[in-house]
């Protein structure tokens, strides 16, 4: 079984390699996000360091979903796809090699760039590692919540739109709770609360996410 | 053994067949006819689990096939319009990849075997999306030498393959069918199977699709 | 109070009647689509009857 | 007991369910009109001026009833999509997407009149807090619903993926409801809460009440005269459709 | 000639129709993106007010951006384009037809919406006519400098990000000089001076941009 | 008249073909014969101009066909193994807006008869997503109905077509030809295409891709 989830990963892992963009597809998107805002807005260090929380998790969650169209349409698209929901394996570990790859490819990168960014806006260095450390854990499960979105949109007209609308609602917790860390730590509150409630939305993604995509997949395969 | 019972299959509102029923027994090949539009894709993807049927039965083995999970899976190839390989996949990788989601794991020198057989030699290395098209579909049914399943469902194997490829997988399907697999199989071109002494089913009476 | 004076809602206006008009505009406007839904549909069935018939003969 | 289910069972047949939506829909369009006009004399005649918020207050007789039916239609919603997923029944399937249209409906009036309420009340049109992001957030779990619904053709897979969409979106629910909640004790709420007041004038409550009973029947009348729609284009090949006295006259 | 450039227009029009929700998938990231923000720093309508023209003209830059990636490739992988580049007609006038459908598509409700969008961010009337006819002047021209990128993307695999690291540079000038507009028209001082430049800059790109992209067709479809 | 001078074709690092040269006269039809991957493709769409050869010239009525524009495109069918059709648009729309580029404006009953002749009666107003793999490619063939060009180039036109709309293609190939249009035309599938006189030309005599 592990064998199969190490498969898929490497697979998907190679593939990404392969194309080379798409590795700093959503990468790219979220440093222009992130870093247009201070070109736009000019700069003003208090009002670059009040918004900076916003700004950047807002940006990781619109990076994190435009690069869930591609999650699984091009598997859709070439029928393989199909073959894997006719391997004799648990579709379970096969959904979740994939979302695991999705997030090594989407979200690792952004979450390394982050403390970066979070430079950009004159964060603290406390502030900097709460970001990271928010993004480490928000990261994934906006990719398992959006894996939901994308496979139940999978083939139809207008599918890029319709993730996002399906999506967003699911994730806008995990907006919240994100930027609210980095607000607390940035005014010293306590930013824990916030971790602490992101690490149970990401426990609680990791367990029923996958079976809510896979239901999806049966679905939109047919 | 495959079984399937009564089975009606809607797409859109369209009925495309309904009460039919056949069984496939080791050793047996059925050979889908039927014009274009008939309802051949659908009844394949409908046999494979891909497509839930509106009313009737399949089971294998005496049990439906959608209460017993992969065990069906395990013994069923489905090659169908599609190739499902990877562009940006070379020959070996692709085939390699599923091997392992078929759970028969195979090494590298076993799927530059398979490759040469199909008649890929010097090609395996190359990405699939400079393959041409007969290449990829080689590359795709390189799985049926890899693979030990008991029951294949070929959707229109032959397409793009030239006249050597096309005798070389038709000897393949006519092993299969000796050493007791089962396939289902349509095609429009002509071809020679009698060895495994065909069976013949006709979709489409209701003379859809005339030319 | 005069009708000027309900009409002004104490100066609420645009508040009061921007929500109730949107709403009384939304809740009549809803059953009026349903019906012309209903029609159109009632149409389309009675036309695909119409051709089942006709093919039959 | 057993019987009763069987009764069910009848019931979620849409030929059973067609003609007993119509009496339904009529009867519960009635009890609407007459509640929702009752309601509508007594929010503007026989409830007094609230004496903080003036006459503007009065929005609450439609803010309210609507905020409290978008939310109650989704449970309703889930409820269905529970009942299709375990049983397979058509008729849920047809059921939640009758409700959706108008459940959309009444999570844009309460974000609608909401917006018309905190202008004169805080200055302001529109706040990010927990209560409004919440509605928000709902209002586009009813457009994701729909926009998915009508993206899908094949009538199947429509059920089933709406199905799916709808319970992972009650899932969300509870999670929006305590997480915006929690986030919106760290930026200084700008909120007026009315309901601070346990002790509501009883007139004020009963004609909230009377609307909001009126506003379901409403809602009620609107499902079932649109499911009676869709059943009759899903089943439209049947014969138990062609021989309908108002597809025949 | 203009007959043909109806017929693409009205083509991609339609489809986009039939898809209908791709209709509004740059005005739902757009609407998204601006009112996003609020969420994530909070309701001080001053902070807000100074940030709208930056928030409002980056949204409008990135779901342009954004929708680009279709543009092609759709067509390509389906073989339409091929069939494009092979029908005796001026592939100039196919490139612009596309992209005018591409622009009314995703441009034109941005631009429409967008008096809204500033509302949100208590703008000013003037300030909102300004956000207006800068984007009207705007969108356009990202379109036609986007799809020389588009259209490259196509073959180049793994150069997706060279090209819209080579587009960005492009478009910022749009975006530095629609948000100046409005700033400009915010705090007072004349916006006529950028509206000017934006003129110019749609000019240019009307008249070399679809030469660029007819180039990079044929590179790509070979 | 098509003339193919000295061609040579490189894909990736490989040659594929060198020192290429035939003549098409009108009335004339060429059959290309290859094994799979030999280069056929490739060849057709230099011909068509969508690749430029590495060496060698195509000339059309004495002219390159790099060096006239529309000119040769006007004259031009080519049908490869991508239908071109949009998913998303039925058959009447996807065959009008072929016409429009193709500069033969058909109206909607013209369009409707084509469709018709081909086979996709009661199919014409569905989106092409939905039709079944030989019913698309109908839909693409019909091009060939309402066009007027004189070289056809048809990459295995005849993939996934049924028997029937098989031999009405070859009625329509042959017919074309007897009014003095040019077909270059590649299938791996037995036909009759004897009264054309076909030409004959075979690639890839270094042997690659056997089986
Ligand atoms: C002065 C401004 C407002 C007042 C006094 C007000 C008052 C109320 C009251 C009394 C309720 C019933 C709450 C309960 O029974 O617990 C309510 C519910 C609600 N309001 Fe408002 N509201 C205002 C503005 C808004 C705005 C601007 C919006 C949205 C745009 C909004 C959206 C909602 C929603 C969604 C609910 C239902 C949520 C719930 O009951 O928990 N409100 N409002
Ligand atoms: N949504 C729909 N509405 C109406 N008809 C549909 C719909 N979806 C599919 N069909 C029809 O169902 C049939 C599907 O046939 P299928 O793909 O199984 O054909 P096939 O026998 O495999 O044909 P081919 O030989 O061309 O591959 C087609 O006639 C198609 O037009
Ligand atoms: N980048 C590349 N590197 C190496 N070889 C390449 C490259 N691109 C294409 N090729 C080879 O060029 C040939 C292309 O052949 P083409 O598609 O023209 O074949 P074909 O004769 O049409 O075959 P089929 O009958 O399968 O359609 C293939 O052998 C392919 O492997
Ligand atoms: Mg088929
Ligand atoms: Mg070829």
């Amino acid at each position: 079984m592990f064998e199969v989830y190490r498969a898929i990963l490497m697979r998907d892992l190679t593939l990404a390699l392969r194309r080379r963009s798409d590795v700093f597809i959503t990468l790219f998107f979220f440093v222009v996000v992130v870093s247009l805002f201070p070109l736009g807005i000019g700069p003003e260090m208090d009002t670059l360091r009040m918004i900076a929380p916003g700004v950047v998790w807002v940006a990781a969650l619109l990076s994190s979903m435009l690069a869930l169209e591609r999650l699984f349409t091009v598997d859709f698209d070439d029928g393989a796809l199909e073959q894997m929901l006719l391997a004799p394996q648990p579709m379970f570990i096969l959904v979740l090699g994939k979302v695991t790859a999705h997030w090594l490819i989407t979200g690792i990168p952004l979450v390394l760039m982050s403390p970066l960014m979070g430079l950009q806006y004159d964060l603290s260095g406390n502030a900097l590692l709460v970001l990271l450390v928010s993004l480490l854990l928000g990261t994934p499960a906006l990719s398992l919540i959006g894996a939901i979105g994308a496979a139940l949109t999978l083939g139809l007209r207008g599918g890029g739109v319709l993730v996002s609308l399906l999506v967003l609602p699911l994730s806008i917790p995990v907006l919240i709770f994100g930027a609210g860390a980095v607000e607390a730590s940035v005014s010293g509150l306590g930013e824990q609360g916030h971790l602490y409630m992101m690490g149970a939305i990401l426990v609680l993604a990791l367990l029923f996410a996958p079976l809510a995509t896979l239901a999806a997949l049966r679905i939109s395969a047919e | 053994m495959l079984e399937v019972v009564e089975l009606e299959c809607m797409r859109g509102d369209r009925r495309l067949f309904t009460g039919l029923s056949f069984k496939l027994e080791p050793g047996e090949l059925l050979h889908l006819h039927g014009r274009n539009g008939s309802g051949k894709t659908t009844l394949m993807r409908t046999v494979c689990g891909l497509i839930r049927p509106s009313a009737g039965e399949i089971l294998w083995d005496g049990e439906g096939i959608w209460d017993q999970g992969d065990d069906f899976n395990r013994d069923l190839v489905y090659i169908g319009h599609k190739n499902g390989i990877k562009d940006d996949l070379n020959g070996i990788e692709n085939l390699r990849i599923c091997s392992v989601l078929d759970g028969v794991q195979i090494n590298e020198s076993q799927a530059w075997d398979a490759l040469e057989k199909m008649g890929l030699r010097g090609h395996e290395d190359l990405p699939a999306r400079v393959l041409s098209q007969g290449q990829k579909r080689r590359v795709t049914l390189a799985r049926l030498l890899t693979h030990d399943a008991k029951l294949w469902v070929l959707d229109e194997p032959f397409t793009a393959l030239d006249k050597a490829a096309v005798e070389f997988l038709q000897s393949v399907i006519r092993d299969h069918v000796a050493n007791g697999g089962m396939v289902i199989l349509t095609t429009h071109q002509e071809v020679n199977l009698t060895r495994g002494h065909p069976k013949q089913l006709q979709l489409g009476w209701k003379g859809e699709g005339d030319v | 109070m005069s009708v000027a004076e309900f009409f002004d809602m104490g100066g609420y206006a645009l508040y009061v009647w921007g929500s109730f008009g949107a709403t009384a505009l939304l809740m009549i406007a809803e059953p009026i689509i349903l019906r012309s839904r209903r029609r159109s549909v009632l149409k389309r069935v009675a036309r695909i009857i119409r051709m089942k018939a006709e093919d039959a003969r | 007991m057993s019987s009763r289910i069987l009764n069910w069972f009848k019931f979620s047949s849409p030929a059973t369910f067609y003609p007993l939506a119509g009496r339904i829909g009529v009867w519960s369009m009635v009890i609407a009109v007459v509640l929702i006009v009752v309601g509508l004399y007594m929010s503007f005649f026989v409830a007094p001026t609230d004496y903080k918020q003036g006459e503007g207050y009065r929005i609450i007789y439609v803010h309210v009833p609507a905020a409290w039916m978008s939310m109650f239609i989704y449970l309703v919603m889930a409820f269905w999509s529970v009942l299709g997923i375990i049983y397979n029944t058509r008729l849920s399937a047809m059921m939640t997407s009758a409700l959706a249209p108008t459940g959309a409906m009444f999570a844009f009036l309460s974000l609608w009149t909401g917006a018309f309420w905190g202008k004169p009340m805080w200055g302001t049109w529109w706040v990010w807090d927990a209560r409004l992001t919440s509605a928000l957030i709902l209002f586009f779990l009813y457009l994701g619903y729909i926009a998915l619904q009508g993206a899908i053709d094949d009538t199947r897979r429509s059920d089933r993926a709406g199905a799916l969409l709808v319970l992972v979106g009650v899932v969300n629910i509870p999670i929006i409801y305590f997480s915006v909640k929690w986030w919106n004790t760290l930026h200084q709420g700008a909120t007026i809460k009315m309901s601070g007041e346990a002790s509501m004038d009883p007139v004020m409550l009963w004609t909230m009440l009377i609307m909001t009973f009126g506003f379901w029947a409403y809602a009620i009348a609107t499902a079932m005269s649109r499911v009676r729609s869709i059943i009759l284009e899903r089943e439209r090949e049947t014969t138990w459709v062609s021989e309908l006295p108002e597809v025949r006259g």
